[in-house]
């Protein structure tokens, strides 16, 4: 195996590492994403938080520029802001996207706004990475794809990486960027191994990527819901039928027109979206193809989503929940077979 | 403690080995994989949830945190329900639907678990006008630890109680960790009492390993709040006795600081000694009553091995559906 | 004028009336609902809530029910839950909708799931009331239609009334509604007059009505929009256009059987939203009716929503900011030309 | 106060006259129907922010709230800009796009007004955080009312300052009210202070009228923050001359409440009396400086009434926008 074969964590991780040392204005802060501080252990030495993802950079960076923060998610996104406002480039980590709840205004009413209720005057240059996801049996509370939230506020930039090259890629993007971010990791991709380009490179926000393509159908899919729409769209390979796959990585800014370019081609969409169904990614795509994009379409447009219910806990529940290579393959054959 | 009727000290013994059985035994079957998720132990901390719950009927309310089951264990949720749910199994208490951080039962008072730091005590002042305006003298007791005495929703909850006067009873449990992080860190003032006094209500801090210190407390703010009293704080110094979840290294703390506290401040332990100084209760029946603990945990867990997982069509009950 | 025509204020205000009357088990909290407290002052007699709607009901039915409480959004949201899960049927109001981000957990983890969570075994009789939109200069924090971020929460129920006695029957049936009900009355529209049926009556969920009746299109609207669409749809009779209007009145459970049936005699689809374009009602509207009445398309879907941007403060530009009966008209008549 | 020079004391009575003078004449304006929106008017409180800022440099920075025209005025915004954001014209300070509760400019280090009560602390420690790296000394003052110290938010910030250390001084305004309700009544605990202090940080109580007792308990804290002594809290009481934005009836307050505190809380007059008293500066020279804000106020005024409205294509600039 390369050396260049690495998991979606460490290549968080890498992009982190490059730009705290490219840049002295990035500052990281979190809960225990330093490993931890007080007690009466070797904090150092943990892990950077839960999902390690911030591993060694308070070693290398020091405890002034990756901040433990207590339990206060609206005091951490604020601080992000406040440091934004003020000239840092911070990398927040909110440790589950389903937290949201307790720092949203800081992030839809403060971050995402500024910049506009300010006459352009101020930029705030954060970013919030949060794990996201089913897939690990966490319950309702710790398992949520919540970018449709996010994604439907202005001012918001919104990066959903499927794969660890773009993952590395995306995230230095994003702190360069100078608008807020909300960065979604998938925790089931975490340990996703995939060759990851060497040393600096960017991938630019608003630039989609096609990683399979064919001609009978357009699959749009996000985060987790990439690979897993690769394999069904493999496996749909005996039976004759080819796809293009659509991987956005931004959904805010979102590449419309490879979605509309797809279509000239296929006239048929399927839309994977690993959230439940209303007000989300998917129908907000199918929506926006149905004004835009009308006239490409033969055939309904199919939207694969989790079902309108919490995340049940459950192995089998959960994993019925979320939309699996079966599911999202039977869905492109009905679309392929339909209209 | 020479007041304690006998049959009040085996009960309070055995909720609390209760407890810690089940927690030791999910410790292990997790780490054999057969237990899906994230789960939070509380052993060590048993002293707490017994101490505090002995103090409230069924009708009172509790409302618990992520780390949940010796809340709900104390509270009387049923353990075989409650083994079930964690496994997932459709007869669990939640139908397998909630898991470790979701466990609720009305029936005993037992508001939910909470995968949301802070996500509790707001709740339980809601319980608390409930019951303050349904004039029975029902009380709600909300518990939170010392990581999450730091969430902004925590000090509106206090001062809410506060204005409203609402019969609330705030318990903090201090084990010293949020996660990796040190209380002695992440609590600025290091001093939760005094938040508490400062929002204004009446505050005492026990040793939270010690049942009786925990349990007077507790009967003092209880008798406050039914009386009129309005909202007390307890906090109440524990430990943990594992990781943060199952399979945390815990390099952030002294490599024998568990065994130490196992050693010293493990509260049935210091249970069963107090006993024995005051010469109530012999050895035999407190041996008799872990027997019968653990005959219950390992047939709880028989049973939940044996009980069928829920069925595919239990994905969208239970929820406003329009797809 | 008849006695019966009422302003959607005092709609609100009788069916929070009757229902206290008829149930006492609903409270009403929130901050200076009761007309405040403390002070040296009058607060009795001062008015209900800062739009008044909640006037007179702490004289009637004393403090104990309507319950004045500090600016802690998430302690006013959380002690609803928890009054509603020991029993009661507490109606929040959240005094702008923009507020959501300062409570958002207790709305969309906690109301939203418990019942999930909970295997079935708890119900969660809420309702939250909140004053939305833009249209009176308030800025950007105080001016948002968010509920299409509450719409994507499967367990919440979302009810937008458009008209005074769709806000008294929506209102009742909201507070006996056994799910948590999110109850957003547009700021615009609590002057506006029009007939109230005397007495008790319920408007029920997920039961859309057709305010206009027409051939050429359908068009779908909620909350301000809807007397906004019906001024375009008339103002587009003297062209010989006329139109379907359905007014969802409850988006989620949502009349999606209206739409469709709609939409077999029309074949043309425009949705009016004054929310931003992304992951929007808008889109959600246009998305499944994309998957679900693809047939009767004869033409694009036409979306007419805000721009991507926060609301802007200046007059010229909120006007211009918000769809209008002119703009409406414009998409309408694009929507019947196109195709 | 006979230290202080009679430059220091004619600038501070500027700035605190120009405050009351944009306030009466906004109170004016808007009930006139010729300033859209929701304004919420300041006067009365100008001795807090002029106190507190008369400590800042221009590189050290505040965060304010919805009542912020006072703290701009005093970090020095531009009166004439101010005036025209709150007309909503394309010159003014955010281009006609904020309005009165969201005026910001950073080249005076003032970092925004804020619609939501609770919204600024937690920035205003991210920006001690940033001055604090860049270890120039700087800090950061942090405005609340006394309504806004309810929040959690607000505790949040308190705690992680603490933690940090980051030169933070959080300033409560009590002016007694938020909205309709009194402060006697929301502040469970009825101290603020007392609050601060259990998050573990020094605070002083200052009578909110009195610009000197705002100004010297302001430098002690600047001082300590600027040392590296980590934040510090003031609270200040104080009152407020309109009711909570323009056009409240204020029915809530004792019919004589504005009037009596007009007459005797009033902090210009108590500005001026005290010169009076330590025979400081002539009432000619104050006068004069009236007739100078007065006439700063009008012109700042027709300025506005004057500029234009901003071009329609503004609506969706100055964000990122994908439609
Ligand atoms: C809002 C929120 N933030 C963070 C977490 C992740 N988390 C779960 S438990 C925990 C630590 C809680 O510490 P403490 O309150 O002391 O309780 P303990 O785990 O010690 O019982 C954290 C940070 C969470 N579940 N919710
Ligand atoms: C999160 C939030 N809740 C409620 C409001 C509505 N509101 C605006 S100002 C205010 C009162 C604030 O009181 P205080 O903090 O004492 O400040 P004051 O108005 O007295 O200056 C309220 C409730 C808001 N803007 N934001
Ligand atoms: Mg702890
Ligand atoms: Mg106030």
């Amino acid at each position: 195996m390369s050396d260049n074969i690495k998991t979606f964590r460490d290549a968080l991780n890498e992009a982190l590492h490059e730009e705290m040392e490219r840049d002295d204005t990035v500052i990281v802060l979190g809960e225990d994403v330093a490993g931890g501080a007080g007690g009466t252990g070797d904090t150092v030495e943990a892990a950077g938080g839960i999902f390690g993802v911030t591993a060694g950079l308070a070693r290398k960076f020091g405890r002034q520029r990756v901040i433990d923060t207590p339990i206060s998610e609206s005091a951490i996104a604020g601080a992000a802001n406040g440091a934004a406002l003020a000239g840092l480039r911070p990398v927040a980590e909110l440790m589950f996207a389903d937290f949201i709840g307790v720092c949203m205004d800081q992030v839809y009413n403060q971050a995402a706004k500024f910049r506009y209720m300010f006459g352009g005057k101020m930029e705030c240059p954060l970013v919030i990475r949060t794990a996201m996801g089913a897939g690990m049996n966490m319950g309702a509370q710790h398992s949520q794809t919540i970018y449709p939230l996010l994604t439907a506020v202005p001012g918001l930039k919104i990066a959903i990486p499927s794969n660890a090259a773009d993952a590395k890629g995306l995230l230095k993007t994003a702190i360069r960027d100078n608008d807020p971010v909300v960065f979604f990791e998938h925790k089931a991709l975490y340990n996703k191994k995939s060759e990851v380009p060497e040393g600096d490179y960017t991938v630019p926000f608003g630039e989609a990527d096609m990683t399979r393509e064919g001609d009978d159908v357009t699959v749009v899919a996000m985060g987790r819901m990439v690979p897993f729409s690769e394999k069904a769209i493999d496996s749909l390979a005996e039976q004759g039928i080819s796809a293009d796959l659509v991987d956005p990585r931004t959904v805010s800014p979102m590449d419309w027109d490879m979605i509309f370019e797809s279509l000239e081609h296929t006239g048929r969409l399927v839309v994977v979206d690993e959230s439940p169904p209303r007000c989300s990614l998917a129908s907000d795509i199918a929506g926006v193809v149905a004004q835009e994009a009308f006239g490409s379409l033969r055939a309904p447009v199919k939207m694969i989503t989790a079902p309108h219910a919490p995340v049940p806990f459950s192995p089998g529940l959960e994993r019925a929940y979320v939309p699996g290579p079966d599911k999202i393959a039977a869905g492109i054959l009905d679309c392929v077979k339909g209209g | 403690m020479s007041d304690y009727p006998d049959d009040f000290l085996t009960h309070v013994y055995r909720r609390m080995k209760t407890i810690r059985e089940f927690e030791e035994r999910l410790n292990v079957e997790i780490q054999k994989g057969e237990i899906p998720g994230f789960t939070h132990l509380y052993a060590g901390q048993e002293a707490v949830a017994v101490g505090v719950c002995e103090q409230l009927d069924e009708d009172d309310y509790i409302v618990s945190t992520h780390r949940g089951h010796g809340h709900c264990i104390a509270k009387g949720c049923d353990v075989g329900g409650m083994m079930k749910e964690i496994y997932g199994r459709h007869d669990g208490l939640c139908k397998g639907k909630g898991g470790s951080m979701h466990i609720a039962d009305r029936d005993v008072g037992m508001l939910g678990a909470n995968a949301i730091v802070g996500g509790g005590p707001p709740i339980a002042v809601g319980a608390a006008i409930a019951t303050g305006l349904q004039g029975q003298g029902r009380v709600t007791a909300s518990f939170s630890g010392d990581g999450s005495c730091n969430q902004g929703t925590v000090f509106e909850a206090l001062n809410l109680a506060v204005v409203l006067q609402a019969p609330t009873l705030f318990i903090f449990e201090d084990n010293g960790y949020s996660e990796h992080t040190g209380a002695d860190y992440a609590v600025g003032s290091k001093d939760i009492a005094g938040r508490c006094e400062a929002f204004g209500m009446p505050v005492e801090k026990v040793d939270g390993n010690d049942f009786f210190a925990v349990y007077e407390a507790m009967g003092r703010a209880v008798a406050r709040a039914r009386d009129g009293g309005g909202p007390s704080a307890i906090e109440c110094e524990t430990t943990r006795f594992f990781g943060h979840f199952v399979g945390d290294p815990q390099k952030y703390r002294a490599k024998d600081e568990v065994a130490r506290h196992r050693e010293n401040l493990d509260c049935l332990k210091l249970f069963r000694a107090r006993l024995a100084d005051e010469d109530r209760l012999d050895a035999a029946t407190l041996d008799a009553i872990d027997e019968e603990v653990l005959a219950l945990i390992d047939r709880s867990v028989d049973e939940a091995k044996a009980s069928p997982l829920p069925d595919v069509s239990e994905i969208t009950t239970d929820v406003y559906a329009i797809y």
